[in-house]
């Protein structure tokens, strides 16, 4: 069924597709984190089902087309966010700039990205220097990286990985959505290396 | 190593910052010098511009145009000894890391010129640079993948949230009650009254004092009623029974007064006057 | 006008009105202040003048009539806000703890509906401590309570008495479908034995 929505059941607090759209697009512009489809739910005295929502959240997305602010899926769930070319419209009324990553900053968070979960030792394997402390706490504070657990190994040290808010903060909404890695020279290492072929994702 | 955010500091190349700060310092570089003279100065710099020695092996390799899979270890040895050589004059405190690898590439080096042992681990020929070109293929990845993370467009710095505001008026909210709130303040009440005193509040009589409101309310708006108007029939008999009671109590309170002007004239009732002892 | 606004162009920042109405819509959306003329004129590169933004803001709020989010115009600059018709919504979605009113509150509103109509004296006397004047006014102004009359004394004094409005707020039909109250002696004996077990009758 393509654009048929048949009014909720009993109306009494929504009546239809608009009323929805219209409400949905009210909660979402007035939250500023990213709402879940159960948060939306919550939203409305009716029970709606997953499959009509998702629908009039598409349409809603689709009826903000065009403008500096865009209807976005992420990790985190639904939010309405403004689009990047609008950027310096922004900039010019807050001239403060957000802080810039360090590299080793933005290395250890692609190590625990791509690699997570993984201890500070495998970072310092693979980038082939001590870890700093405040590098690691500066990425907690952002919420981009968490403890998921601890290895169980001497001194059960913790395991890092990425945060669905790290997701949802670079408009993504799964890790598999990340840029893939170069594969460099693969198939020469693989010929050469036999006993170190590169991980492979 | 400068670990911490350096909101100067830029992922670019290596190179492209050495040869930038090599600039600040006044001298004016478009690639490291050949012969790996580094000015004092300048040495500072461009050990900041490496992460670590990985990052700086890959920019030897890159810089002398070395095969990362078939490395000359020769060379490259001898180019990073250097180095190590001088920043250990200069900086004393160079990170132990530089001096791990720097050992690691004189084992692999010596190993390589040393005649292979007969059995190696399972018979499969061995590169000793194997376990390098590992590293250093694995750490040029995650630099790649770094410089992507940091091209997507980012929450706060490419594009903002939104969040209209919620007006604080209309977020007030109002305290909610039930009967059971009445209660309970009620029973609070007894509790601190004197134990003596009964008080015993049925329905039968709620209903009384409730209707004794509404009759007071409906005398102010009215003025005098017929004594026969405050009755509806529709009500029923308790309802009757219950505005009559109420009239009754009223009139015990002193809050309402029945009159009738003669015999069998229509009764009223009305709002008590003021009681003329009380009016001076 | 409905959604045909032109795709953004980049040309002198802003070429025309709906380019202009776009931007401002994006900025005032994406941020969590009100923003006076002021600010706003520093987003643009171009110089406009006031006349000409206030222009755009009108049409701009025109544009979002019917929606469940406004442009408004307060003492702080031009903002967008949800309207109250949405609150119950957004609510919903944060639903937080409502307030409670005070004991002293609540006595007052069970004396009141007990024992009406009841002078301020009565109240008094019935709790043994001084009415507040606020909470007579907080009780008034829920409407709640309401002058039903006054009492033929000296001085006059006020009856009150609870309102209709008072028994729907509290689903009631009438006042004796308020809890029953169990006799005093009752009610001390079952609390010095420490049981409360819920009043039954």
């Amino acid at each position: 069924m393509s654009n048929d929505f048949s009014p909720p059941v009993d109306a009494g607090d929504a009546a239809g597709l608009p009323d929805i759209k219209r409400i949905l697009e009210t909660v979402l512009l007035a939250s500023a984190e990213a709402l879940t489809l159960a948060e939306l739910k919550r939203v409305f005295e009716v029970e709606l089902s997953n499959d009509f929502l998702r629908r009039a959240l598409e349409e809603l997305r689709a009826d903000w087309q065009g403008r500096g602010v865009e209807l976005a899926l992420v990790a985190d769930g639904w939010r309405f966010q403004t689009r990047p070319e609008y950027q310096r419209y922004l900039d010019r009324l807050n001239p403060e700039k957000p802080p810039r990553y360090s590299r080793a900053t933005l290395e250890t968070l692609a190590v625990i990205a791509y690699r997570q979960p993984v201890t500070r030792g495998d970072i310092e394997e693979i980038r082939g220097v001590a870890v700093n402390t405040q590098i690691v706490k500066t990425l907690e504070e952002r919420g981009w990286i968490e403890v998921v657990g601890h290895k169980e190994v001497p001194g059960r040290p913790a395991l890092f990985g990425t945060t669905r808010h790290f997701l949802s903060d670079l408009g993504l909404r799964a890790l598999s959505e990340l840029p893939p890695l170069p594969e460099l020279a693969r198939d020469l290492i693989l010929d050469s290396l036999e006993e170190a072929p590169p991980p492979t994702e | 190593m400068n670990d911490v955010i350096d909101s100067a500091e830029s992922i670019d190349l290596a190179e492209e910052e050495v040869r930038h700060l090599a600039r600040v310092q006044g001298e004016l570089w478009t690639d490291l010098p050949t012969d790996l003279y580094i000015p004092p100065d300048a040495l500072e710099v461009i050990l900041e511009a490496f992460e670590g020695p990985l990052d700086l092996l890959l920019w030897l390799i890159r810089r002398n145009n070395l095969d990362v899979l078939d490395i000359n270890m020769t060379a490259l040895t001898r180019q990073y000894m250097e180095y190590v050589e001088v920043m250990r004059r200069k900086r004393l405190e160079l990170a132990a890391e530089y001096l791990v690898m720097a050992a690691m590439l004189i084992e692999i080096k010596s190993r390589m010129l040393l005649p292979r042992p007969e059995r190696q681990e399972e018979g499969e020929e061995h590169d000793p640079r194997a376990e390098l070109v590992r590293r250093l293929l694995e750490y040029e990845r995650i630099k790649q993948g770094a410089r992507a993370l940091d091209d997507l467009p980012r929450l706060g710095r490419d594009f903002a949230g939104v969040g209209a505001h919620i007006p604080r008026l209309a977020a007030r909210r109002l305290p909610l009650v039930c009967g059971e709130d009445l209660m309970e303040a009620w029973r609070a009440i007894l509790k601190r009254a004197s134990m003596n005193r009964h008080h015993r509040i049925g329905r039968q009589e709620l209903s009384v004092r409730e209707r004794m409101s509404r009759i007071l309310v409906r005398l102010r708006e009215s003025g005098r009623v017929t004594f026969a108007d405050l009755f509806d029939p529709a009500e029923g008999r308790s309802g009757l029974v219950v505005t009559f009671l109420a009239l009754l109590e009223l009139v015990r309170e002193r809050l309402v007064d029945i009159v009738q002007n003669e015999p069998f004239a229509p009764i009223h009732a009305q709002l008590a006057a003021a009681e003329p002892s009380h009016v001076e």
